[in-house]
């Protein structure tokens, strides 16, 4: 680096050396990087506890250098219930798939929610089972090809895919819920932002937090990386509507 | 003069960088890094705005963006 | 120190926060409710915690959530719902995560009935989840004992880090009797939670897990798993020796409810002459097997009866440990029906009645 | 005495319960050991419910108990489920408002009280419970009138009022059932 | 009957459609998701159905609605998957569902790794779920009898309404072999579904049940499901003795890919005339005791070595089988690592340099 | 009766003779009727299984002359699939209550619905876990005293009531869902109306059918039979609200 | 003329028909039934109008209406 | 020949498991005994793959291969990792076009093969797997050439085009192989 430049954009401090496990072109590295700007933005990482998935982002303790636990598969808001019941000053945040939240965990992420848990969920949303070679998921697209719906997924037989964002804002204990994606600049950024007002919401202890980013598997889906993203922006975005959801203000004024 | 730095050891040639540059300065080098990708670099230096948008869409953290003086913000991040 | 009448489960839930648990994570079932009954009321009094929880499922990791960093936390729960903590305790052990369980034993299986039971024997013992680990277990007979070992489970969990299981039969929890809490509670040092998930400012992150890609690590953690349920075997079996001597013809072995029962036949039978020893296992992991052992082969024992609430569970860690050299007998009731006091004992006259059993050569 | 049992058995809502923990805190404030056991079961809402005490000098083992010297029973089902299980040289107090059955046993002492009407015409329809308790330590002796007494005081102290009553009822049945066993009524 | 090289997730996949099973609820975990996804491909064709479930919890029972009408239906799944299937399996147990559940272990506790294992042998043979209840448990050595016992799984838990389970190490879902499939099915006649929820027109209410309130029904159905275990124990036991003669100075006992490589080593040490045999359970439950006892007694035979993908599991009841009758020595890895043939002829001269080891007194 | 008097209401046939083992005046009895009397008037009692829940209905297997399936806690919506899913020409129905449903089994009832599962599910909501002894369930109301909320649910804890036919309702597959009471005559009326309906769709291989239906618990709520619907409409109602949420028409237009 | 026949096997004494009758015709009856309940019983026969409601409401199927002629329909059930 | 092993190692990718299939396929037709055991772990994305694939007259025991006879390596990791593995007195064929590495191993036969430009120029880049596999069978003859061929045809004969091109590299390399093993290159 030249003697008098100035680093503009900076890998985070808070991700170590190490390299990730994830497919070129996988969009988890560009969540976890945003989680870990917004962690080292806001002073919290000495008292945040990450609680990783099981999924392809079961290692990402060894990326986001915080305390963290590995649940079980979909368990991961029973563990950030326990966890910021018991240590209520902690910042505690799950990073969870699609197929941990939206499917075995379902019923641990909806009574969270209900609850009024005051954690935050990063929720990331790639339409498909990764970690174990591209099954099909709630979320899956109507007519996706994946290892488990060979002729693309039937809506007859398997219903329509589920809208997290949708569902847990459709109950009436106040939360933060947005839905970003992160197929161009623009909604990083704006993606990031979510991110960070979702912990804020943590920090003053207000409402549970969820944001739910569309993500993307180019090895499962079987396309570029450059692909994917236009396959989030072209597929997915139509069914998945970005926008914020419900904030515990929306509801206040309820 | 803004510029960036692609760190090798991270860049997996996934090309989302080399994509998304506005002033379409980033290609992929024949060469093959040590975890046997080609990676991204920078063949026009002087046309970098420094605008940070190779660096956002990375998904590796491979690119530092520096700057010394002027230099365009496409986004507040 | 005053004996306060309570009923078993009330006496475990305040056993518990006087150990220092505050944190309590449950899902209603029968026989158990009133812990979490009893812990609504008393909870807020001392600043603790009760969450509800929508399942069993979600009530087993809420607990490594708990106790990760640093709390002790606990649930209660009976036996299907322990069922659908399996995954989950399987965890706690490959994670060495301190949770505290208290299952209070229904007949089974399936929905089965809300009657005490002893048919979770395999269960707590032999892992009822996947891979290699041991779960500690203590069993109680009266309600002294289950505000004790609820206590101590504790400080076990803590002492060895690993999940740690009250066994009691709904008897047990349904019943009152007088309890003590000691006025002065201590235990002995344990190590420091240097492993617990508080936020790692000014220190290195810790990571709470139970995936080792590397086979070589996953094996280091079941090398190290092994080493500890050893480390258990040596130091923490625990038993009850209830007159036993060496004029004794019948080696009883039985604990929970059942062991008391156990305790009036011999005393009735002791009234005429005829002496039997009772070997009460508390600790049911690690198990007083060589004790067993050592009893059974004593020369004026004819055989080994163990009697349980079950169709038959522990008798083959009996007959295992009795390796052959004494006949081992076995008497059961199950679905909720409890053996009585005659029923063990006419049992017991039948085998001394027997012409003298060879040892079977093979147990079939 | 070394150990005494006693079951008492009603229609859910009679205070068959409570009169057991009743007889439980006697025990223990006479330094016994206790042990108190209920039904827990699938009885149906609306069915009988029992609980039996043990008091002991010893401890207490068996928690199954089958043949209990006395019982104190409040209803008929009861009467009929409980009568035949009574030790032989037991006690029965019999809840005469309720119970005309009559048994072929006579092995046993029954002692008839009439606790609804010594309830109702205490003030406290409630107190047939405490009606039925008092008859059977006036017939058992098992603890003392006055233990029982000083424990209603303990559980009842601030509601004056319940308590007197409570007492009254008390008194009045043990006095009944001493009497009866005096007599050696129906032995 | 041709010869084709499949994978063992799709042999047994296949396997199951051609026993009937065309109705199979899964849910996706390394190492058998390649079941589903040739189910998937598959079942379409036969006419079947395939529901990938929401979990595993969900599979157990969605397991049990589709038995109940009498149709032959399946899972496949791995370790952690089976433990939260283990109150549905202790209710099928219960309630008599004959269902099918293949479990290709992985390494545990907890999440573990992914590699193969023989870790869930405490789970499946004692039963993970609460109650008194047994699983008939298959085990297979190659892909050839990985097809025949899984069509063998559907015939005997028809035949004793109980769930059946076969269990492999995830190296036999990974590897291929060529596999050969029956050309004309025909299976020993079937007591008729006369229990199966099929609507009761023309008939009487059926209700498939696993509540008993009445202890004394309760105990009933206790009683006849140990009565079908004995019924097991008397006609089901299986294994193989693989040049077992009176010249062996090794009894070995080992199951799945552990046995094969137990093969390799008897093999080669027969060449070095040390005469060793190898005695492979097939069936877990019921275990073949008996037959290991009639072994080990054999007056060469120095010690009964078990060798398992575990930290010790089975050896429990080859021990309790020996009845101390000889030196029961156990060698196991863990974690995905899979015992070598050169470390198993290692331990086994290990044993034969020992100075005649006496029998222990206990076992420890 | 009279020689020539007629039975305008009878006991269903499809009741046997069993007396129930409710408490008096439990609604649970007027919904088990209003099911029997549905499947008789549509023919369908030969060809019907149940899937009886855990909780205070699970002996419903000796009331209704149907076929029945006992299943496990939460679970019945996976052994209706199970067992629809195998045998299509059966219909197919839950019966479940709100801890049953709502708490433990969330997960099982969502995917079934999203999956568009062709059985009907009748839901019993009373507020609160009967069978246990009257602790909270997720559908307990703001304030209301419980075994296990001494001093009446705490939002600020607890969260507020799930609202199930609401939650459901908002997932993209189609399914007829609607919410109705049992307080007086004239909402029987319209709830057996409704019960029919559901069981029509299956019928008719349309969809996923659920009707919730606001039911009582006079034991644990400690109150008469009469004060529990008179709560039921006071308390209850506003907070949920009585109606037709989701119809597969509705859907189509979409 | 309207009539209902209250089976007192079944009836559990919830007092619901008592309260929902239009008519108020019926009450509670002195009697325990062998469950131990008091049950329902109708005082005042001609003045049913056979609406049906009582056996709409009751929880235990203890009620037939019967009929032979004239009767009110309030519900179309 | 009872039992012969052989390890096929290399980037995903490069067809190191359908070589490994297609040479079991072989074995099948020859009526032998197979067993093919992928590397099935935990491997990074993007890491080496690798399959052994046993072929025996006799019932094949131990799947843990993990001396085996031959090895056929497709890259330089693989280099690294399974040269020092091969049986003393076995035989390494090694894609040159890749691979500069050398070895200190006397003991074993090591073949390169150009497995790349053989692919490149016969018109097909992807063929590297076929030319691997080519070479093995001119190297080891554990299978007919003729068999092979015949399995080829089996499963590619529908695409006549992509058939024809693998024979093509099929036959050089092995022929290539079985000079080498003729001259004694490196032996
Ligand atoms: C109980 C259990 N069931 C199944 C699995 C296998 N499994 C691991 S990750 C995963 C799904 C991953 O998908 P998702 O959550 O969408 O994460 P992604 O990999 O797509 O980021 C599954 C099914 C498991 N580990 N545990
Ligand atoms: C796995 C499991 N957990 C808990 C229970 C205990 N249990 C039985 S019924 C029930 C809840 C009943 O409430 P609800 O579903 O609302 O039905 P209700 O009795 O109110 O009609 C519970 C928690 C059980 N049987 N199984
Ligand atoms: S499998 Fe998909 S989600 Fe997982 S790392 Fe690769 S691209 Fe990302
Ligand atoms: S900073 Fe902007 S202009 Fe410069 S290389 Fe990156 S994307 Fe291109
Ligand atoms: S975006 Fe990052 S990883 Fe991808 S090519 Fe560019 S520098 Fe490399
Ligand atoms: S406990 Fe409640 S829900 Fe259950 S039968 Fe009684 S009143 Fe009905
Ligand atoms: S039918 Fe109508 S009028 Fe007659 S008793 Fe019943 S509710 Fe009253
Ligand atoms: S509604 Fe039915 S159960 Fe209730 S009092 Fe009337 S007749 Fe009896
Ligand atoms: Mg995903
Ligand atoms: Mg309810």
């Amino acid at each position: 680096m030249n003697e008098n430049a100035q680093a503009v954009f900076n890998r985070p401090q808070l991700f170590g050396e190490a390299v990730t496990h994830y497919c070129p072109g996988c969009a988890h590295g560009i969540i976890h990087r945003m989680v870990a700007e917004v962690l080292e933005e806001l002073g919290i990482e000495g008292r945040t506890v990450g609680i990783a998935p099981v999924g392809c982002a079961v290692l990402i303790y060894n990326y986001i250098q915080t305390d963290f636990i590995e649940a079980l598969h979909g368990r991961a808001p029973a563990f950030a219930t326990g966890l910021k019941r018991v240590s209520p000053d902690l910042i505690v945040f799950t990073y969870q798939g699609d197929g941990d939240l939206a499917s075995i965990g379902t019923n641990e992420i909806i009574h969270a929610a209900n609850r009024g848990e005051k954690f935050t969920t990063i929720f990331v949303n790639n339409a498909i089972y990764g970690m174990t070679g591209g099954q099909m998921a709630p979320t899956t697209m109507p007519g996706q090809i994946t290892a488990t719906s060979p002729h693309g997924r039937n809506v007859k037989e398997c219903g329509y895919p589920i809208r997290i964002a949708e569902l847990l804002s459709s109950l009436r204990t106040p939360a933060y819920i947005e839905r970003v994606a992160v197929y161009n600049p623009q909604n990083i950024v704006r993606a990031k932002r979510a991110i960070r007002k979702a912990f804020q919401y943590q920090i003053e202890g207000r409402c549970f937090s969820l944001v739910e980013v569309l993500s993307t598997c180019p090895t499962n889906w079987g396309m570029t990386p450059q692909e994917s993203l236009k396959w989030q922006e072209t597929t997915m975005l139509p069914y998945y509507p970005l926008g914020c959801f419900k904030t515990p203000e929306g509801e206040v004024k309820e | 003069m803004p510029g960036v730095i692609i760190d090798k050891g991270y860049c997996k040639g996934c090309e989302l960088c080399v994509k998304s540059c506005p002033q379409q300065i980033l290609s992929m080098s024949k060469e093959i890094t040590n975890r046997g990708y080609f990676s991204a670099q920078l063949h026009d230096p002087s046309r970098c705005i420094g605008c940070r948008i190779c660096a956002l869409v990375c998904p590796d953290g491979a690119i530092t963006v520096v700057s010394h003086g002027q230099r365009y913000e496409l986004y507040d991040y | 120190m005053s004996r306060i009448l309570m009923k078993g489960n009330e006496a475990i839930a305040e056993a518990a926060i006087r150990a220092g648990a505050v944190y309590y994570f449950a899902y209603p079932i029968t026989p158990q409710s009133e812990v979490g009954e009893y812990m609504s009321r008393r909870l807020p009094e001392v600043g603790g915690v009760f969450v509800q929880a929508e399942s069993e499922v979600a009530v087993g990791n809420m607990l490594m959530g708990a106790v990760a960093s640093g709390k002790r936390a606990f649930t209660s729960s009976s036996s299907p719902g322990i069922s659908l903590m399996q995954e989950a305790i399987s965890t706690m052990a490959a994670a060495r995560l301190p949770v505290v369980l208290i299952n209070i034993m229904r007949g089974g299986p399936g929905i089965g009935g809300i009657l005490p039971s002893q048919a979770d024997y395999f269960q707590s013992t032999k892992g009822g989840g996947h891979g290699d680990y041991r779960v500690l277990v203590l069993a109680p007979s009266t309600l002294q004992e289950s505000v004790d070992l609820t206590m101590l489970a504790f400080h076990l969990a803590d002492k060895y880090c690993n999940p740690t299981m009250v066994v009691a039969d709904g008897m047990i929890g349904q019943m009152m009797e007088p309890v003590q809490f000691p006025e002065d509670y201590k235990e002995e040092p344990l190590p420091p939670k240097d492993w617990a998930t508080t936020g790692c400012r000014g220190r290195a992150p810790r990571i709470i897990k139970s995936l080792f890609l590397d086979p070589a690590m996953l094996e280091t953690n079941n090398v190290m798993l092994a080493e500890k349920y050893k480390l258990m075997k040596q130091n923490e079996v625990r038993f009850e020796a209830y007159k036993i001597n060496p004029q004794n013809r019948i080696l009883l072995v039985a604990y929970g409810t059942m062991a008391r029962i156990c305790q009036t036949v011999i005393d009735e039978l002791a009234e005429e002459n005829i002496s039997i020893g009772l070997l009460r296992p508390i600790t049911l992991f690690p198990f007083p097997g060589k004790e067993i052992f050592a009893e059974a082969v004593k020369p004026n024992i004819k055989a080994v009866l163990t009697v349980e609430m079950s169709m038959g569970q522990m008798v083959e860690d009996v007959e295992a440990a009795v390796q052959g050299r004494k006949p081992v007998e076995f008497y059961g009731r199950t679905g909720g029906i409890v053996p009585t006091p005659e029923e063990v004992r006419d049992y017991i006259l039948k085998i001394l009645a027997k012409k003298t059993p060879a040892v079977k050569s093979w147990k079939g | 005495m070394s150990q005494y049992e006693v079951t008492f058995a009603g229609f859910g809502g009679q205070g068959v319960m409570v009169a057991g923990q009743l007889l439980s805190y006697s025990g223990i404030a006479e330094d016994k050991n206790v042990l108190w056991i209920p039904s827990y079961g699938p009885e149906m809402r609306g069915g009988t419910a029992y609980c039996t005490v043990v008091i002991s000098d010893k401890r207490i083992g068996s928690p199954i108990i089958n043949n209990p010297q006395a019982v104190c029973i409040f209803n008929p089902p009861s009467y009929e489920k409980f009568i035949p299980r009574v030790k032989a040289g037991g006690v029965a107090i019999v809840n005469s408002s309720l119970i005309t059955l009559e048994t072929d046993r006579t092995d046993i002492t029954e002692i008839r009280i009439p606790a609804n009407e010594l309830a109702i015409a205490s003030g406290n329809a409630k107190a047939v419970n405490i009606a039925m308790l008092g008859a059977f330590i006036g017939a058992s002796g098992v603890v003392a009138y006055e233990t029982v007494k000083k424990v209603l005081e303990g559980k009842l102290g601030k509601k004056k009022n319940v308590l007197e009553i409570n007492m009254r009822v008390l008194e009045q049945s043990c006095k009944l059932a001493a009497e009866s066993v005096r007599k050696g009524k129906r032995l």
